[in-house]
């Protein structure tokens, strides 16, 4: 990561060839591939917040719904006015659509962590952790109440936007994003709140600005990640943005290592992939998945992917 | 008199029944280097809290440079120009070296985040400045060796260092410094002792310091506050203050903790 | 009046068994400073235990019924030991977060396991106490409700007395706040954590049965809903603290109920947890919870 | 050449339980189908595929089956939602998809690939709403809502349009969430309110527990509820609770017709004397609607065996008579069934 | 009484100690001195069963220590002032003293010991229901020597009890080392940074650097050692 750019344009590059052969690609795959993408933008996202500042959330489905549902009113609602009937499926009027209606989505969540950031400036630990649970839940309840979004039953009927350049795109600009924004120097203030909160002030640190920070930009990927998830699923429920949505993104980002991007990444990839090559047990799948949950955890407590050993320190 | 930069006048601080600081008043003029001592428990640490803003008096005032700072988060009044290193030392377990000095000086030099994702040039210089002028700090307190080491695995002795330097990279006009010499060897203390005249000299700022060792204290400070219960029982220069009986009565000794220990 | 009455009766009853869970979470919390996942399937399984041991007993007595708790609880009891056993102590030394994560995993794994050795249909409870429909001055209550809330009560007078007044309860509140000064007192921190959690899958076991009691249909994922309820409770209350998490739990029932008796049914959880937060920013600390002392 | 045949179901999760029941219904079905030689001279493969009740998952099995195994038809889901899901990926890929027991007209409002065999929930509200008026003479009413539920959200609307179209009023109506277990406090507020009976649009799990519950606060009016509340369970969670209560259901265990009772036998053989519950019925019977169009349509083609599915008529299935509508839903009777003596009683039949 | 052979402890890659033996006798006040990093603390929390040797053999009145849980050693009598005070923050002073005699059952006895406390630090006796974790730096030091003559040892490890007290305070309490050990024959094995005063108190002294004994010696001599006087003594 010395050079974002490069790793940005490598991603980007990356994708591009993807794309160009999705059509030879068999759907269930690109349906797996997709949903890697979505899980590692919010577990990256997530990242930002309980890994590089610290601040447990337990409330990260709760951004997806909102980002989700924007996205998609953006789409269903406003996108049959705005494209008329001549927009080519797949052309450019579709696609600025859709990059609108992801913005919207993103903005939307990033307007709601803004309102979770704020509890957070009071609360700690496993209090913070209630409170974003509680957002989390009242989003989903205020959704399932709301009938012009389709209330329990959900949102159908979505147009399928999402196409594996737009997936690997966001994925690459949370990447990108988290990523330098924490290497920056501005960024270490993150790092720094997460560490000790006391001591950041005493540096001359704001810690609540550090946080809403946080939980805004967290938040706004989150929704991105509802609006690519919604738009390729085609449907969207507000269960579906469940409490136990949620802990799934929590189990990444610790998992991959709090505040290790490239654990976190591969943790997402991990976890998205493991339950689809377990699909042959059947039955037993969540059985020996858990299992070797609590196997990965206890041979790897560091974090799965976190190689580097601290150096010791040259003795005085 | 010029204002002077650091004026507490009467604040006292309450915890339930328990008064820690009692009608405190203490006066710091521009570059002084003055000791804070006092027996355990006298409330010296909580006179700092309440200088950084970490407790609110429940009467008088502290101002700075004028200015009143009641009211003000902590690092508004590290902003200010008032910096500290804490008893207990705080450093950010996970971070290197060098990136506590990095985090400090976004005081001075700061990218707002956008910057960060654009990375143009002038956030590219500015960081480059500031990793430079970290590294100078840090050359400075011999601290280099162990840039790119997490604080928590630095031996205890740099540990200590590593905070003063975090400190200064705040650019700060007033240092309170929390018993540096804890847990330091007499050697290191002599080296303390050094450091303290050197920033003290080099840093062109104002330092209050609590210190238990007589020796860093008498060796160093221009002049030196006593407290007691919370409350001021004597101040002046260290010599006046090594001699007056409520001082040895309630904090020296009488032997002044000399060998004693004839057996 | 009846009506207003009748609802704080439901509420404290509704409130009792999340009180119930809430104290098993709450013990381990204040001993290991983690939010033991697996509580609520230790929970489930409880329940099942009474659910296989109801016919060894003599059905719809008191006896009877004490039989089947007392079992359901030493079940708990083992599996509590057990799970902190294999899953948690090995992550002794690693950052609670890290614990957090087995105990997702053993909770996913018992809601799973469960599904195939149970069967995912919900199964119904066979009455165990003497169950008995009470009418006091247009009060409807059932004889279940009342044994519930006598267990609630008398479980937190014994933990308190536990706690605060046992050479175990005082290394018990001496390993959570230091475990390495713990041991140099001379206390074996794996026989305080284990008895911990042997104590609190205990009142998990009961906390099950009587649920089940209760509302007599039981399937392997009953905890769930509870759990996280329960988990609200504890932090309301000041997650550690014993009382705290009776009244939180027993706060949680009454809002839930006064809500989901009201116009605004449709939104009792939204408006319940939004009470919630606000109260939360109100007390940081939660109801009873002693607000974390950081000298610096 | 085996034929193969997708089915998408819950078989772990929140949901299991209904979906593991329409899953052995459907296995069941696919079973005799070989035994008795399969269909067009050929067996049928069912691959069945988990979806852990977690939405997004049906969409990717359904791809999974779709271009992996190639089969020429799914079946599934229970839930509406879940169906809902599957159903855009069949439609674009041509191939049919028959809900078992989706109610939510919605599900098969998505395209011309996608059936049900099951009525859907206008009806049954219905059905429901002239039962009240005219058996009961009902003519204030409670209903008690799951909000989490689109089933129940869907029937507790028609029914409520009917009913009051019919003259009576909807008193009041309160909510739930799924999986609460305390109903007292809405229970409390309907007591309040002077109700003549109380309908449950909702599972059988949450309708035991409210009869129970009811009858503890000292009700003694009658519950009454659609097909969710039709499984054994209902009477040995609910006892004594729920005698008078009723519900309108595809079937009845109960059912005296040889074709039912043939049913029940087969299917406490196969499952360790489970007796089937209505999502088993369906789920068997959308194997066998499925194996009757693909034997007239003569090919597993999708066009040709949409074709045929859109043409089933007079269908004799343990879940009544089966016509496809326009629609592609199935019309067929309700039944009403009240439990006596802990048993369950025929009422009547409501034919659409 | 207590002798230490050729211990080696490690923190996985990094070797603390290499190869330190010693030995305190009965009724000895033995110190450990040595610069920040030396491996003292290292050393005391390996005796307290905190740590596990890789190799070598601790045996403490004919028992050997090396595989002995912490909660035994404790049991034992061997009982330490553990670096950086380690007091049970939430808790009360008064509190704080009784975990100290967990392992003791007489009350009476007990009682006695906290009054003991009270006299020799009547701060804390002023405090005895603050909790612990908002006592200044000085009384938590006060807190934990208490605590740990709470527990009747019958041999003590001090880790730098000196560390943030006053100077009026550091007199009183080495004072009273020299006086328990003295009239009750308690052994101590101390480290301090402050070595003077380290040397002054103590009848035997190791002085350790880098995870190994570099100098040993009757406390008199090394106070004279020339070696000693650079690195330690401060010229
Ligand atoms: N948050 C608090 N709550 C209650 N009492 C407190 C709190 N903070 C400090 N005190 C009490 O106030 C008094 C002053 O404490 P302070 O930490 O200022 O002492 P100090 O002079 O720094 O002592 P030392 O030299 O031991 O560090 C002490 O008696 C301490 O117990
Ligand atoms: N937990 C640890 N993990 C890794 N290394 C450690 C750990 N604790 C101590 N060390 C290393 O072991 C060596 C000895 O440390 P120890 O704490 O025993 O020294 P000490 O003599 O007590 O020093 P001080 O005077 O600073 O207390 C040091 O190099 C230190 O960096
Ligand atoms: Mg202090
Ligand atoms: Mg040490």
């Amino acid at each position: 990561m010395r050079h974002p750019f490069f790793s940005l344009l490598l991603a980007l590059v990356l994708g591009g060839i993807v794309s160009a052969l999705s059509d030879r690609i068999d759907p269930y795959n690109l349906d797996v591939l997709i949903g890697v993408g979505i899980n590692v933008v919010l577990a990256v996202s997530l990242n930002l917040i309980a890994g590089h500042t610290g601040q447990f959330s337990l409330g990260h489905a709760g951004f997806m719904a909102v980002g989700a549902y924007a996205a998609a009113a953006v789409t269903i609602f406003l996108g049959p006015r705005l494209l008329g009937d001549a927009a080519a499926p797949g052309g450019l009027a579709e696609n600025a659509l859709f990059g609108g209606a992801l913005l919207a989505g993103g903005l939307a969540a990033a307007a709601t962590g803004l309102l979770v950031g704020i509890p957070s400036l009071r609360l700690r630990g496993d209090y913070l952790a209630l409170v974003t649970l509680g957002f989390g839940e009242i989003i989903r309840v205020l959704l399932q109440n709301f009938e012009p979004l389709g209330g329990a039953l959900g949102l159908n009927g979505i147009p399928a936007y999402t196409t594996v350049a737009w997936v690997v795109t966001a994925g690459a600009a949370t990447i990108f994003t988290v990523g330098c924004l924490v290497r920056s120097s501005y960024g270490l203030g993150f790092l720094a709140v997460r560490d000790d909160e006391i001591a950041a002030s005493a540096a001359g640190l704001d810690p609540a600005r550090y946080k809403v920070v946080a939980f805004t930009v967290g938040a706004f990927f989150a929704g991105i990640a509802g609006g690519l998830f919604g738009h390729f699923k085609m449907t969207i429920t507000p269960s579906g943005f469940d409490f136990s949505r949620s802990i799934e993104i929590v189990v990444m980002v610790i998992l991959g290592g709090l505040g290790n991007t490239i654990g976190v990444v591969l943790a997402a990839v991990l976890l998205t992939l493991l339950p689809e090559f377990l699909r042959p047990v059947a039955e037993y799948r969540l059985v020996l998945y858990s299992l070797l949950l609590i196997g990965l955890m206890l041979a790897r407590p560091q974090g799965l992917f976190r190689f580097r050993t601290p150096r010791p320190a040259p003795r005085a | 008199m010029p204002t002077p930069l650091l004026q507490i006048s009467q604040a006292t601080v309450r915890f339930g029944g328990l008064t820690a600081v009692d009608a405190l008043d203490l006066t710091l003029g521009e570059r002084e280097l003055v000791g804070l001592i006092g027996p355990n428990g006298a409330g010296k640490t909580t006179a700092f809290n309440l200088i950084t803003g970490l407790y609110a008096p429940v009467s008088g005032t502290v101002s700075f440079a004028g200015r009143p700072l009641a009211g003000l988060p902590p690092h508004r009044i590290v902003a200010a120009g008032i910096a500290r290193t804490f008893q207990n030392i705080r450093l950010f377990g996970s971070l290197s070296v060098l990136d506590h000095v990095r985090v400090a000086g976004n005081l001075h030099r700061a990218t707002a985040p956008w910057q960060a994702l654009l990375r143009g040039r002038a956030f590219q210089e500015n960081e480059a400045a500031m990793t430079r002028r970290a590294e100078e700090l840090l050359a400075l307190f011999n601290l280099e060796r162990f840039r790119d080491l997490p604080a928590r695995s630095l031996p205890y002795g740099e540990q200590r260092r590593l905070e003063i330097v975090r400190a200064l990279a705040t650019r700060p006009r007033l240092l309170l410094l929390d018993e540096p010499a804890a847990g330091l060897n007499p050697q290191e203390k002599i080296e303390l002792v050094a450091l303290i005249q050197r920033v003290h000299r080099e840093f062109d700022l104002t330092l209050l310091l609590v210190e238990h060792s007589m020796k860093v204290v008498m060796g160093v400070c221009q002049r030196i506050a006593v407290l007691d219960h919370g409350k001021k029982i004597a101040e002046g220069p260290p010599a006046a203050i090594r001699r007056d009986p409520a001082v040895i009565e309630a904090y020296l000794g009488p032997d002044q903790a000399t060998a004693l220990f004839h057996h | 009046m009846t009506e207003f009455l009748q609802q704080l009766v439901n509420g404290l009853s509704l409130g009792a068994i999340y009180a119930l869970l809430a104290l098993g979470y709450t013990m381990v919390y204040g001993v290991l400073r983690f939010i033991n996942f697996a509580h609520s399937d230790v929970f489930m399984v409880g329940a099942f235990a009474g659910l296989y041991l109801a016919p060894l007993a003599p059905g719809g007595s008191i006896l009877g019924g004490l039989l089947v708790v007392s079992g359901a609880m030493l079940a708990s009891a083992l599996l509590g030991v057990t799970i902190e056993r294999l899953a948690y102590r090995p992550l002794r030394q690693a950052p609670t977060l890290n614990v957090l994560i087995t105990a997702i995993g053993v909770s996913c794994l018992l809601q799973s396991a469960g599904q195939l050795i149970f069967g995912a249909a919900p199964r119904s409870f066979p009455v165990i106490f003497p169950a008995r429909a009470l009418s006091v001055g247009g009060l409807d209550f059932s004889s279940n409700q009342v044994v519930v809330l006598v267990s609630a009560a008398a479980l937190v007078v014994g933990l308190r007395l536990i706690v605060f007044h046992t050479r175990m309860g005082a290394a018990l509140r001496a390993v959570s706040q230091n475990p390495r000064a713990a041991r140099l007192m001379g206390i074996d921190n794996d026989v305080v954590i284990r008895f911990t959690f042997a104590l609190g899958s205990a009142l998990a076991g009961a906390g099950g049965v009587l649920y089940a009691v209760n509302y007599p249909t039981i399937d392997p994922l009953m905890g769930v809903l509870p759990g996280l309820k329960a988990f609200v409770a504890a932090i309301l209350g000041g997650i550690g603290s014993i009382p705290g998490a009776a009244l939180g739990g027993l706060l949680l029932g009454l809002v839930e109920t006064f809500v989901g008796g009201s116009a605004y049914s449709t939104y009792k959880d939204a408006i319940a947890f939004a009470l919630l937060i606000l109260f939360l920013l109100f007390r940081p600390a939660g109801l009873l919870g002693k607000a974390r002392v950081e000298k610096v | 050449e085996p034929i193969k045949v997708g089915e998408i179901a819950s078989l772990t999760g929140k949901e299991a339980a209904f979906g593991q029941s329409s899953h052995k219904g459907t296995v069941l079905a696919v079973e005799q189908l070989n035994a008795n030689g399969g269909v067009l001279g050929r067996p049928l493969e069912l691959l069945s595929e988990d979806n852990q009740s977690k939405s997004g998952e049906s969409a990717t099995v359904a791809r999974k089956l779709l271009s992996r195994a190639k089969v020429v038809a799914l079946l599934g889901e229970v839930a509406s939602s879940r169906s809902l899901e599957m159903a855009p990926i069949a439609q674009r890929a041509r191939i049919p998809m028959i809900s078992p027991s989706s109610t939510n007209p919605k599900v098969t409002e998505v395209g011309d690939y996608i059936f049900r065999v099951c009525f859907i929930d206008p009806f049954q509200g219905t059905v429901m709403a002239k039962f009240a008026r005219e058996t009961l003479k009902a003519r204030r009413v409670a209903v008690l809502t799951s909000v989490s539920s689109a089933y129940s959200v869907g029937l507790a609307k028609y029914f409520k349009e009917r009913f009051a179209a019919d003259g009576g009023e909807i008193a009041l109506e309160q909510k739930f969430a799924e999986g609460d277990k305390d109903f007292k406090a809405q229970l409390t507020a309907v007591r309040a309110a002077g109700v003549d009976a109380i309908f449950v649009p909702g599972y059988y799990t949450e309708a035991a527990l409210i009869s129970r519950q009811a009858r503890e606060l000292g009700l003694t009016l009658p519950l009454f509820g659609g097909d969710g509340w039709e499984a054994p369970q209902l009477i040995e969670i609910g006892g004594q609770a729920v005698e008078g209560t009723y519900y309108s259901t595809h079937y009845s265990p109960e059912d005296t017709a040889p074709a039912v009772q043939a049913f029940v036998a087969a299917f406490r053989a196969r499952w360790n004397g489970e007796t089937p519950d209505a999502m088993a019925a369906l789920g068997y019977d959308s194997a066998f609607v499925l194996a009757d169009a693909i034997k007239r349509a003569g090919s597993t083609e999708g066009p040709a065996l949409r074709d045929a599915l859109a043409a089933t008529t007079g269908f004799a299935g343990v879940t009544g008579t089966t016509n496809m509508d326009p629609a592609r839903n199935a019309s067929k009777s309700a039944v009403i069934v009240t439990i006596k003596g802990g048993q369950f009683k025929f009422v009547q039949s409501v034919a659409p | 009484m207590l002798s230490v052979t050729d211990l080696h402890v490690a923190y996985g890659a990094i070797q603390a100690l290499s190869g330190v033996s010693f030995t305190v006798p009965p009724g000895a006040i033995v110190t450990l001195i040595g610069g920040n990093g030396a491996g003292k603390t290292t050393t005391l929390h390996s005796l307290s069963g905190l740590l596990r040797p890789t190799r070598g053999k601790i045996s403490f009145a004919g028992r050997d220590l090396t595989a002995v849980p912490p909660h035994e050693i404790v049991g034992l009598g061997l009982c330490q002032v553990p670096e950086g005070r380690l007091v049970f923050p939430e808790s009360t002073v008064a509190e704080n003293l009784a975990l100290g005699a967990y392992l003791r059952r007489d009350r009476a006895a007990i009682a006695a010991t906290r009054d003991h406390v009270f006299e020799l630090f009547p701060r804390l006796a002023e405090r005895r229901g603050q909790v612990a974790g908002t006592l200044s730096g000085g009384e938590q030091q006060m807190l934990a020597i208490g605590r740990a003559l709470m527990s009747a040892p019958k041999f003590l490890l001090l880790d730098e009890p000196s560390l943030g007290l006053a100077p009026r305070l550091i007199e009183t309490i080495f004072e009273r080392i020299v006086a328990i050990n003295r009239d009750q024959g308690l052994p101590i094995l101390l480290v301090e940074q402050n070595a003077r005063l380290a040397l002054a108190v103590s009848s035997y002294a190791y002085v350790l650097e880098s995870g190994n004994i570099a100098l040993h010696g009757p406390s008199a001599e090394l106070a004279a050692d020339p070696r000693l006087k650079a690195a330690y003594l401060g010229g």
